[in-house]
C-alpha cells in the first residue's frame, strides 16, 4: 500500500559536515521519489526559524507524513514535533533518518559507500514512512495518590518518610503486630494476597487479620527486608545455647550479660548444605561484638567466619574490634566449626591465620547469617514481579532506575534485594519512596503508541506470549483469544518475535515494515 | 569468489545497542558502509523469520545487537533475542549453510567498541565465507 | 493436544528438491500450539529453503498458507486450488494433517514436514511431555489420575517394578516413576486400597492393537436423506 | 532564572541528583570542573559482554547523555563555583567557565589531535566515555596561545570546529539549594612504592587497566599493546593501610576487580590470571560466588596474600613476591601485566567552596554535612560523604534529590 | 504337590533352600550350559534361566531349560513379559511343561533400552503380577486368559522376584502381598547388602503374614571388586549398596575372596532370619564360585529326593 503525502526534510548541520555527502543528490532523490509533496534543506533542524519554516510548508501542502534526516531522533529538538502537530501531522508519522551517526560520522574514509548507503536509507524511509499508521496514545487518570509500602523495617519506614514529604498518602503494610510511628496509615498485622489493575492504578488484596480488603494505589514499594538471622544447620542443633545474632545484641541493649566466652559464627551451617544464606550480617556482629567487649571487658569474644567483609568504613569498626582483643578465627570448608557430640559446651574449629586446630569454650554462641526473607516468594507471586536465584526480589536492568522493578510504579528497597546495612537499606528506602511517590504524583498515566497488537482470527491462544512476555500485557479475553492490556504494553515486541501463528504485530515495527526496509537496505548496491 | 562487496545486515536494538553505535560514532570509530542498521526496539522484537529473509533477500551474513542481558531496558529481550538467532543458526546449519553467518551480540551504551566490532566482525566473516549466492563455503 | 516437531530440514530439502512448485501448509492447532508448525513455522521452514536456494542457484517456488484445522477436509478444501496448483505439498502439520490432504488429493504428493509425537501436554514453556496412548480404555480413575499405560516405561498395570531408584524410572532417571507418582497421588487422596488389589490383564483391543479404529455417532451421522451434493451418491 | 538547584559535579551522583530533580520538575545548574559529564564512570569500563555485570558505569552514563539534553538543566563544563553568597533562603552562586576552544560541530574524529605539533598534545578527546563527546583544548599547553602560532588542528578539522576566538564566560545564578557531589579520586597507586608502580610500563592501577578496557574492550600491555598471557591483579593497593594510602576498605574495588578479571577471562579464556587479596569483598553478591566462578576456571587462582613486591626479570617479565596464603615461604611468580587494585579518596571536602558552605571533613576528608545543613539548603551527595560503588551513589542520589524537593516543597 | 518339583519339596520339608543362576549364551552352542550344569550340580536345589536377561538375546531360556535337565540339573525357568503376549507366554508354559519343566519365575523383565537391541518393540501385554495370576489361573482351573479351558493344565510351581530396596520402600510389602495373592509359590530377592533395610522389610512381609504363604529366597550376590559394588550402588537402579561395604571391599588386600566372605556372612546371617526359607545366589558370570559359596556358609549337602 501506498498513500499520502510526503516532506522530506534534510539537515545540513547533520548531514553535510564533513563535508562527505552530496546534499544535493539526496535531494534530487527525494524531489524524485513518489507520493513526495515537499523537500526542504534546512541548516539546522534545531534551529527555531528553520522549524517554522518546515512547518509551515507542511501545512500549505497538506503533508500527512515526514520523513527527517538529520542526527538520532532523540537529538533533534522536540520543537519540530511541536510544530508538526500544530501542522496536523502526528509525531508517530514523521520518520527520522539518523544520516549523522549511522552513515556519515563512521564512514568519513569512504564518501562513496557513504552517499549509496544515504540514498538508500532514504529509500527505504520513504518506503516506511507510507506504511506508518497514526499511534494512538491515551492517558488515564489515577484514581489515588496512595503509594503502598510493604513492610514497615528500616527501609519502609523510610520509603514511608520519603513518599510523604513529596506529598504521596502512603499506608504501610506490615505483617507483624508491630506499631511504629509513621506517615499516613499503618496497617500492621496485614499481609499483601494479590494485584489487579494497571500501572497507576493498582488494585491490591490485603488480608487484614482475618479479613480480606481491596487496597487502591498509584506505586508500591516493597520492603520486605532479608530474612532474620537463622539457627537453620547443625551448629545450632548441637548447641542448646545458640541465638540468632540479634538476639544477642537485643539482650546487651536490654543490659543482660551473655555468658562468656561468646561465639559469634558467620552462620549455623557452614557447609551450607542445609542453610541457604544471602549474605552475613558482618555490620551488626562487629558492633554487637565490640558491644560486649565494651560492656564486658573479661569476656572472651570469638568471631568466625569465612569471609570477613567489613565493607568501606565498617574496616576501622573491624580494626577497632581487633584492638579490644577480639579474636577473629577465619574457617573454610576443610575446617568447619563443628560443635563436640560429646560435650556441648566444646567447638572447634581450624583457624586458616594460625593454621592450627582451635578449641572454644561456648558460653554464648550467635549466628549472622542472614537467608532470603521467605516471604518474597509470596509478595513476588502476588505483585507478579521477578526473584533472583538467591531468593530476593529481582530489579530490572541497572539502566533503568536502581530501585525499579521491571513492572512500572512498583519498587523494591533494602534487603529484599539482598541484605544491607541499616545505614544503606534506609538510603535505598528513601530513594523507592521518593521514586514511587514521583511516580503518583503524575495523576495520569500515558500509554499506548507504538503497542503489540493481535489479529484475534489468527490467533492459536497457545498461551506462548502470555508465558514469555516480561510485563503480562497479553492476556486470555472474552473471545478465548489473546487480548493486549495496553496500559501494560511497553512496546519491546517479544510477543511480536515470538507468536507461532504470527497473530501478533507491534505497530510501526510490523514484519512488513521490517522486511521491507531490510529488503530496501539489501537493494542498495555498497 | 568473488570481489562483490558482501552485504551485512544488522538489527540493531533502539535502546543501548544503539547507544553504544552512536558513541561509537561520536568517537570518530569506523566500520564498513556495507553494514545496513535496521533499527528495532528491542532485540526481543527479532523474529528468526527476519533474518531467513535477509538472506533470502541478499544478506551475507546477518547479526542482532542488543542490551546485555540481565540490563535489557525490556528485563528479558535480549535473552529471547539470543535464543531467536541460535535457532536459526540450527536452521541453516542443518541445510549446510555456515551458521557463522547469524550472530548474537550484546552492547552496553558506554562500551565504543562494541558495535563497530560487532560490524567489523561480521564483515570479515562475509567475506571469509565469500558472499551466500557465490556458494559460499562449497564444502 | 497433538505433539510434533520439525523434520530436520536437510530432510525436508532432500524430500522436496526435485520439485518446482512447491505448497507448504501449516496448522493452526495443536503444532502451531507445540511451536511446530504454525505460520512462522510455516514461513521460516520455506523462507529457510529459499536461503539455500540461493546459495545453490536452485529455482523452486514456494506458496506458504495455514489451515484451522489440516485434519478436516472442510478446512483444507478452503486452499485447495493452492495444492492442486503445485507440484508437490510439503504439510507442516501433524501426520493427520498430511494424511487428510493425502487421502483428499490421492494424485498428489504430498510430504511429511513434522514428525508426529505424541498426545502430550506443555509441562512449560518449551517443555512437553507424554500423558496418553489413546489406549481406549480409561483407567485413571482408579491409578490417581496418572495414566501408567502412557507413563510407566512397561504400560504395567501392577507397578512399581524393581527398578524405581528414589521415585524416577530406571530407563530415564530423569522422569519420574509413574507408579510412584500413582503411590504418592493415591496414599495423599487416602485411597492407596485402589492398588492393593491385583488389576487384571488389561484389554488391549479397546487400543491400536484391535486394528485400526473407528468411533461411529449414529445420532451425530447424516442420515442419507440429508446428504448434499457428491456425498449423497453412494 | 531564579530557583534553580545548584548540582557541584557531574560525576554518578551528582548526574543522578541532577536528573531527579529535572524529572520532578526542578530546574537545575550543573557545574562539572572538567571538559565532560561522567566523572569516575568516564573511565571506567563496562564489565559485561553478554551478561551485565551491574557495575552500574552504564547507568551513570546514560544519565550524562540524558541531561546534556535536558531543557531543565544548564550545563557548566570545564567550570568552577568561585563563590556561593547566602541571600535569604538561598544562594547567588558564580560560576566561571574556561573557554572550551571547540564548538559543537566536532564530530570526535580525532583528526585534530593526530595534528597537534606539541608532545603530549594539547587538543584532547572528552576522557574514556565522557559526554559530550567534544574535544577540548588545554591553553596552557597550545603553541597557538604560547607562541601565538600554529592552527595545525585548526585546518586539519573537517568541521571547522576549532574557534581560538573563544572566551572565558563567567555566569552568577540565584539557587535555593546547593548539592555538593564532587566526588572521588582514585588512590594514586605509586604511593605504594614497593609494587613497582611507575618504575615498569606493564605495572598498572586498576583505572588504567579499566581506561584500557573501556577502549579496546580487551587489555593489552601499554609497553608493546600486545594481549598478556599472565596477569596478575592486586587488591587493597593504598586502602585498608595505615602507612600509604588509607586506612578504610574503599568497598567497590573488590567488585570491580573481580568484575574486570572475569571481563578479562570472558575475552581470553586462555589467559593466566592470578588474584592477590586479603578479604574478598566483593558488594552485595553472595561472598563465594566469585570463588566458585575462579573454582571453574582452570587458569584463575585465588591467593590470599597482599604480595610484597614487584620486581623484573632478566627476559623483562614481572615478578610479583608473596607469601604463600598456606606456609609462610616467599614465592616469586611471573608475570606480563600487574594491575594494582586502588582506593579511593574523597575528593573537594575541603575545598574553598565547601568551607563557605559549612561543609565539614571527617578525619579521613569525607565531607560531612548534617540534617542542620540540609536545612539550610546544602546537601552532600555521593562518594565525598562515604566510600561507596556507583549503584550506591545512584540511589544515595535518588535519596538526597528527594530530600532537596522535599525542602522546596516545605520553603514554598 | 502343584509341581512336585525338586524345590518345591525342598520347601514343603521345610529346609533351607538354595537356588543359582545360570546365564544362557549368546550362541547356539549348547557347550557352555551343559558345562555349568555338571559344575554346579548338587550345590543348589533349582537353577534359574534367565530370559534374555537386561535385554541381550540369548539362548532361550526353555531351550536352556531343557538342555540343563539332560544333565540332571533342575530348572527355573525366567518368564518375562517384554518380549512375548499372553498367546506367546500361555503356549511357551505349555510347551515348558510339556518339555517337563516345572519351575517357572515369572518377571515383568528390563527395559530393551538396557540391553543390544534398543530398536525394538516391546509387548509389555502382561506385568509380572498379572503373569502370575494368569499361570496360576492356567494351571488350577486349566483356565486361559481369554476363557478357554483347557485339558491337561500345566504342573508349575510358581516364583517371582521382589526388590525391597526399590522405592516407594514402604509399598513393596503390599506389592509382594499382590504377588502372592496372583498365586507365587516362592519369591527371590534383589541382592541384599543392607541387612537392615532388608530386616524393615521382612518385618512388613511378617506384619503381613506372607512369610506363612511364600516362600522367601533372599537373594545373595558375591563381588568381585569395590568396583563392581561403587558401580551397583551408583549405576543400578533399585539397587542399594551401603559405603561401609564399599569401604570394606576397597580396603580388602584380595577383593575376591573380601567378597566370597562378605556374601558367606551375609548367607550367615539370612539363615536364622525368621521367614526366609533359603537364598537365591546371583553369582553373575562368575558361576563356577558357587559350589565354594555353598559349602563355606554351610548349606551343603544338598537334600535329594527319589
Amino acid at each position: 500500500m501506498s498513500s499520502g503525502r510526503i516532506q522530506v526534510v534534510i539537515c545540513r548541520c547533520c548531514t553535510e559536515s564533513p563535508k562527505l555527502l552530496d546534499i544535493a543528490k539526496l535531494e534530487a532523490a527525494a524531489n524524485d521519489a513518489e507520493l513526495v509533496m515537499s523537500v526542504k534543506v534546512v541548516d539546522e533542524i534545531c534551529d527555531g526559524k528553520a522549524v517554522v519554516d518546515v512547518a509551515r510548508e507542511a501545512a500549505e501542502k497538506e503533508i500527512d507524513r515526514a520523513v527527517v534526516l538529520a542526527c538520532h531522533k532523540r537529538d533533534v529538538s522536540p520543537a519540530l514535533l511541536k510544530a508538526y502537530r500544530r501542522a496536523g501531522i502526528d509525531r508517530s508519522m514523521v520518520e527520522f533518518v539518523n544520516v549523522r551517526e549511522e552513515v556519515v560520522l563512521p564512514h568519513v574514509d569512504d564518501p562513496e559507500g557513504a552517499q549509496k548507503k544515504a540514498e538508500t536509507k532514504l529509500k527505504a524511509a520513504l518506503g516506511r514512512v507510507t506504511m506508518l499508521v497514526p499511534l494512538l496514545t491515551e492517558t488515564e487518570e489515577m484514581r489515588t495518590k496512595n503509594v503502598v509500602i510493604i513492610g514497615a523495617g528500616v527501609a519502609g519506614m523510610a520509603a514511608a518518610e520519603a513518599a510523604a514529604r513529596a506529598g504521596a498518602h502512603t499506608v504501610i503494610i506490615e505483617k507483624s503486630s508491630r506499631s511504629v510511628k509513621a506517615p499516613g496509615i499503618l496497617m500492621s498485622n496485614t499481609r499483601l494476597v494479590a494485584t489487579k489493575g494497571t500501572p497507576g492504578n493498582y488494585e491490591l488484596t490485603i488480608m487484614a487479620g482475618e479479613k480480606t480488603e481491596e487496597l487502591e494505589c498509584a506505586a508500591v514499594v516493597v520492603a520486605t527486608g532479608g530474612g532474620w538471622n537463622s539457627l537453620k544447620g547443625p551448629l545450632a542443633k548441637a548447641s542448646k545455647d545458640a541465638v540468632p545474632l540479634y538476639k544477642l545484641s537485643e539482650m546487651l541493649q536490654a543490659g543482660h550479660a551473655p555468658k562468656g566466652p561468646v561465639v559469634i559464627v558467620d552462620t549455623p551451617d557452614p557447609t551450607g548444605k542445609s542453610l541457604k544464606v544471602m549474605d552475613f550480617a558482618w555490620d551488626e556482629a562487629l558492633m554487637t561484638a565490640i558491644d560486649v567487649k565494651k560492656k564486658h571487658p573479661q569476656t572472651e569474644v570469638f568471631m568466625l567466619f569465612q569471609e570477613m567483609r567489613a565493607f568501606g568504613l565498617s574496616e576501622i569498626t573491624y580494626k577497632e574490634a581487633a584492638e579490644l582483643g577480639i579474636r577473629f578465627v577465619r574457617y573454610d570448608r576443610t575446617g568447619v566449626p563443628k560443635v563436640d557430640p560429646k560435650d556441648p559446651t566444646k567447638m572447634t574449629v581450624t583457624d586458616l591465620a594460625q593454621g592450627e586446630l582451635l578449641s572454644v569454650r561456648l558460653g554464648t554462641l550467635a549466628f549472622a547469617a542472614i537467608p532470603a526473607n521467605p516471604d518474597n516468594r509470596d509478595i513476588a507471586d502476588a505483585l507478579r514481579i521477578p526473584m533472583t536465584a538467591e531468593g530476593g526480589l529481582r530489579r530490572g536492568g541497572i539502566q533503568r532506575w536502581p530501585v525499579a522493578t521491571p513492572r512500572p510504579g512498583i519498587f523494591v528497597c533494602g534487603s529484599a534485594v539482598f541484605p544491607k546495612s541499616a545505614d544503606a537499606a534506609r538510603a535505598e528506602g528513601e530513594a523507592a519512596g521518593s521514586m514511587a511517590a514521583a511516580y503518583a504524583s503524575k495523576g495520569t498515566v500515558e500509554y499506548g503508541g507504538s503497542v503489540a497488537q493481535v489479529a484475534q482470527e489468527k490467533c492459536s491462544a497457545c498461551l506462548t506470549c502470555i508465558r514469555t512476555c516480561p510485563y503480562e500485557a497479553p492476556y486470555i479475553g472474552t473471545a478465548n483469544k489473546v487480548e493486549i492490556r495496553r496500559q501494560l504494553c511497553q512496546g519491546c515486541g517479544i510477543c511480536a518475535g515470538i507468536c507461532p501463528s504470527k497473530a501478533i504485530e507491534l505497530l510501526h515495527y510490523t514484519d512488513d515494515q521490517i522486511q521491507q526496509e531490510t529488503r530496501t537496505m539489501l537493494g542498495g548496491d555498497f | 569468489m568473488t570481489d562483490r562487496r558482501p552485504k551485512v545486515v544488522g538489527f540493531c536494538c533502539e535502546r543501548h545497542g544503539m547507544d553504544a553505535a552512536v558513541l561509537a560514532a561520536r568517537s570518530g570509530r569506523q566500520y564498513d558502509a556495507s553494514v545496513r542498521v535496521i533499527q528495532v526496539p528491542c532485540s526481543g522484537r527479532v523474529d528468526g523469520l527476519h533474518i531467513l529473509k535477509a538472506f533470502e533477500d541478499g544478506a551475507d551474513a546477518v547479526f542482532v545487537i542488543g542490551c546485555l542481558e540481565k540490563n535489557c531496558y525490556y528485563d528479558t529481550g535480549s535473552i529471547e533475542g539470543r535464543k531467536r538467532v541460535e535457532y536459526v543458526k540450527g536452521m541453516l546449519a542443518e541445510l549446510g549453510i555456515e551458521k557463522e553467518r547469524v550472530e548474537m551480540f550484546n552492547a552496553a551504551s558506554t562500551n565504543a567498541w562494541a558495535f563497530p566490532e560487532a560490524a567489523s566482525k561480521m564483515v570479515e566473516v562475509a567475506k571469509r565465507l565469500g558472499p551466500l549466492d557465490m556458494g559460499g563455503d562449497t564444502r | 493436544m497433538i505433539v510434533a516437531k520439525r523434520k530436520p530440514m536437510n530432510e525436508i530439502a532432500e524430500m522436496v528438491a526435485p520439485y518446482k512448485n512447491i505448497t507448504v501448509i501449516g496448522c493452526r492447532s495443536c503444532v502451531a500450539i507445540c511451536l511446530a508448525g504454525g505460520e512462522k513455522e510455516v514461513k521460516m521452514a520455506a523462507s529457510a529453503l529459499k536461503v539455500k536456494n540461493r546459495k545453490e542457484h536452485r529455482d523452486q517456488q514456494f506458496e506458504t498458507l495455514v489451515v484451522e484445522r489440516q485434519c478436516e477436509k472442510e478446512w483444507v478444501k478452503e486452499v485447495e486450488d493452492k495444492i492442486l496448483g503445485a507440484d508437490v505439498v510439503l504439510s507442516m502439520a501433524c501426520s493427520l494433517g498430511a494424511q487428510t490432504i493425502a487421502d483428499m488429493y490421492p494424485e498428489k504428493t504430498v510430504f511429511p514436514g513434522l514428525n508426529t509425537g505424541f498426545l502430550g501436554v506443555p509441562e512449560e514453556q518449551g517443555v512437553w511431555s507424554e500423558k496418553c496412548v489413546g489406549c481406549g480404555d480409561c483407567i485413571i480413575h482408579l491409578t490417581g489420575g496418572i495414566c501408567p499405560v502412557a507413563r510407566c516405561a512397561k504400560s504395567m498395570m501392577n507397578g512399581p517394578c524393581g527398578g524405581s531408584s528414589n521415585g524416577h524410572c530406571e530407563v530415564n532417571l530423569d522422569i519420574e516413576c509413574a507408579w510412584y507418582a500413582i503411590h504418592e497421588r493415591l496414599k495423599l487422596q487416602k485411597r492407596l486400597d485402589l492398588i492393593e488389589k491385583v488389576m487384571p490383564p488389561k484389554d488391549w483391543s479397546t487400543g491400536h492393537y484391535g486394528g485400526r479404529r473407528t468411533y461411529v455417532r449414529e445420532d451425530a451421522r447424516l442420515k442419507q436423506h440429508q446428504k448434499k451434493g457428491k456425498e449423497a451418491v453412494q | 532564572m531564579t530557583n534553580q538547584v545548584l548540582v557541584v559535579g557531574g560525576g554518578p551522583a551528582g548526574l543522578t541528583v541532577a536528573k531527579t530533580l529535572v524529572d520532578r520538575d526542578i530546574q537545575v545548574v550543573l557545574v562539572e570542573r572538567t571538559e565532560s559529564l561522567g566523572g569516575m564512570a568516564r573511565e571506567l569500563t563496562c564489565k559485561g559482554l553478554t551478561e551485565c555485570r551491574n557495575c552500574g558505569v552504564c547507568f551513570a552514563m546514560d544519565r550524562a547523555g540524558e541531561l546534556l539534553r535536558e531543557p531543565g538543566a544548564e550545563v557548566f563544563l570545564l567550570s568552577e563555583v568561585v563563590s556561593a553568597q547566602r541571600t535569604g533562603d538561598g544562594y547567588k552562586v558564580k560560576v566561571k567557565s574556561s573557554p572550551r576552544y571547540v564548538t559543537d560541530d566536532c564530530t570526535g574524529c580525532g583528526k585534530c589531535v593526530e595534528a597537534c605539533p606539541v608532545d603530549g598534545k594539547a587538543v584532547f578527546a572528552p576522557t574514556g566515555s565522557g559526554q559530550p563527546r567534544i574535544h577540548w583544548i588545554d591553553r596552557t599547553k597550545c603553541l597557538h596561545f604560547k607562541k601565538g602560532k600554529c592552527d595545525a588542528c585548526a585546518s586539519a578539522c573537517p568541521t571547522k570546529a576549532i574557534d581560538f576566538d573563544d572566551r572565558a564566560k563567567s555566569v552568577t545564578r540565584d539557587v535555593s539549594e546547593i548539592v555538593y557531589a564532587t566526588g572521588i579520586r582514585a588512590v594514586d597507586a605509586c604511593e605504594v612504592s614497593r609494587l613497582g608502580c611507575g618504575t615498569f610500563a606493564d605495572v598498572v592501577s586498576s583505572v588504567d587497566a579499566e581506561r584500557i578496557l573501556n577502549e579496546k574492550g580487551r587489555l593489552v600491555r601499554p609497553s608493546d599493546g600486545r594481549p598478556p598471557k599472565r596477569v596478575a591483579v592486586l587488591q587493597c593497593v593504598g586502602s585498608r593501610s595505615v602507612k600509604n594510602g588509607v586506612e578504610y576498605c574503599s568497598k567497590f574495588c573488590c567488585k570491580y576487580a573481580t568484575k574486570i578479571s572475569q571481563m578479562m577471562i570472558d575475552t581470553d579464556p586462555e589467559l593466566n590470571l592470578d588474584f592477590y587479596f586479603m578479604d574478598l569483598r566483593t558488594l552485595y553478591e553472595p561472598q563465594d560466588e566469585f570463588k566458585a566462578w575462579a573454582k571453574g576456571k582452570k587458569t584463575v587462582r585465588l591467593l590470599r596474600s597482599m604480595p610484597a613486591a614487584v620486581s623484573q626479570g632478566p627476559d623483562g617479565t614481572l615478578l610479583v613476591r608473596a607469601a604463600t596464603e598456606t606456609d609462610t615461604e616467599v614465592q616469586e611468580t611471573a608475570y606480563d601485566l600487574v594491575i594494582l587494585s586502588v582506593g579511593m579518596r574523597p575528593h573537594g571536602a575541603k575545598d574553598a567552596l565547601a568551607g563557605q558552605l559549612g561543609i565539614g571533613a571527617d578525619s579521613f576528608g569525607f565531607a560531612v554535612a548534617d540534617r542542620e545543613l540540609e536545612k539550610a539548603g546544602v546537601f552532600v551527595a555521593g562518594a565525598v560523604s562515604e566510600p561507596m560503588d556507583i549503584e550506591e551513589a545512584a540511589v544515595r542520589a535518588v535519596a538526597t534529590g528527594s530530600r532537596v524537593s522535599g525542602r522546596r516543597r516545605g520553603t514554598q | 504337590m502343584k509341581a512336585g518339583s525338586n524345590l518345591e519339596k525342598v520347601f514343603d520339608q521345610g529346609l533351607f533352600a538354595v537356588t543359582a543362576e545360570i546365564g544362557p549364551p549368546q550362541s547356539a552352542n549348547p557347550e557352555p550350559l551343559t558345562h555349568h550344569a555338571k559344575m554346579l550340580k548338587g550345590y543348589a536345589d533349582a537353577f534359574n534361566l534367565t530370559d534374555n536377561q537386561t535385554a541381550v538375546v540369548r539362548l532361550s531360556s526353555i531351550a536352556s531349560a531343557f538342555i540343563i535337565m539332560r544333565e540332571g540339573v533342575e530348572p527355573v525357568i525366567q518368564m518375562t513379559c517384554r518380549d512375548r503376549n499372553r498367546i506367546a507366554l500361555q503356549s511357551d508354559l505349555l510347551g515348558a511343561a510339556a518339555l517337563g519343566v516345572k519351575n517357572v519365575l515369572c518377571l515383568t523383565g528390563d527395559h530393551q533400552i538396557f540391553g543390544n537391541e534398543k530398536g525394538a518393540k516391546n509387548v509389555f501385554d502382561f506385568d509380572s503380577i498379572t503373569e502370575l495370576s494368569v499361570f496360576n489361573q492356567l494351571r488350577t482351573e486349566g483356565k486361559q486368559v481369554g476363557g478357554q479351558v483347557i485339558k491337561d493344565p500345566p504342573k508349575v510351581y510358581l516364583g517371582c522376584a521382589e526388590n525391597p530396596f526399590a522405592t516407594p520402600y514402604e509399598w513393596r510389602g503390599a506389592r509382594l502381598a499382590k504377588k502372592v495373592a496372583a498365586g507365587a509359590d516362592f519369591v527371590q530377592t534383589q541382592a541384599i547388602f543392607d541387612m537392615g533395610m532388608f530386616e524393615k522389610w521382612m518385618d512388613d512381609v511378617r506384619a503381613r503374614g506372607l512369610d506363612k504363604k511364600v516362600h522367601i529366597l533372599a537373594g545373595v550376590l558375591p563381588m568381585k571388586t569395590a568396583g563392581a559394588a561403587r558401580y551397583m550402588k551408583n549405576k543400578v537402579p533399585g539397587m542399594i549398596v551401603p559405603d561401609h561395604i564399599i569401604d570394606r571391599m576397597k580396603k580388602a588386600s584380595d577383593p575376591k575372596e573380601e567378597g566370597i566372605k562378605l556374601c558367606v556372612e551375609q548367607i550367615e546371617v539370612l539363615k536364622t532370619m525368621k521367614g526366609v526359607h533359603g537364598v537365591h545366589i546371583m553369582a553373575v558370570a562368575w558361576e563356577d564360585i558357587v559350589p565354594r559359596i555353598a559349602k563355606e556358609a554351610g548349606l551343603l549337602p544338598r537334600p535329594s529326593f527319589k
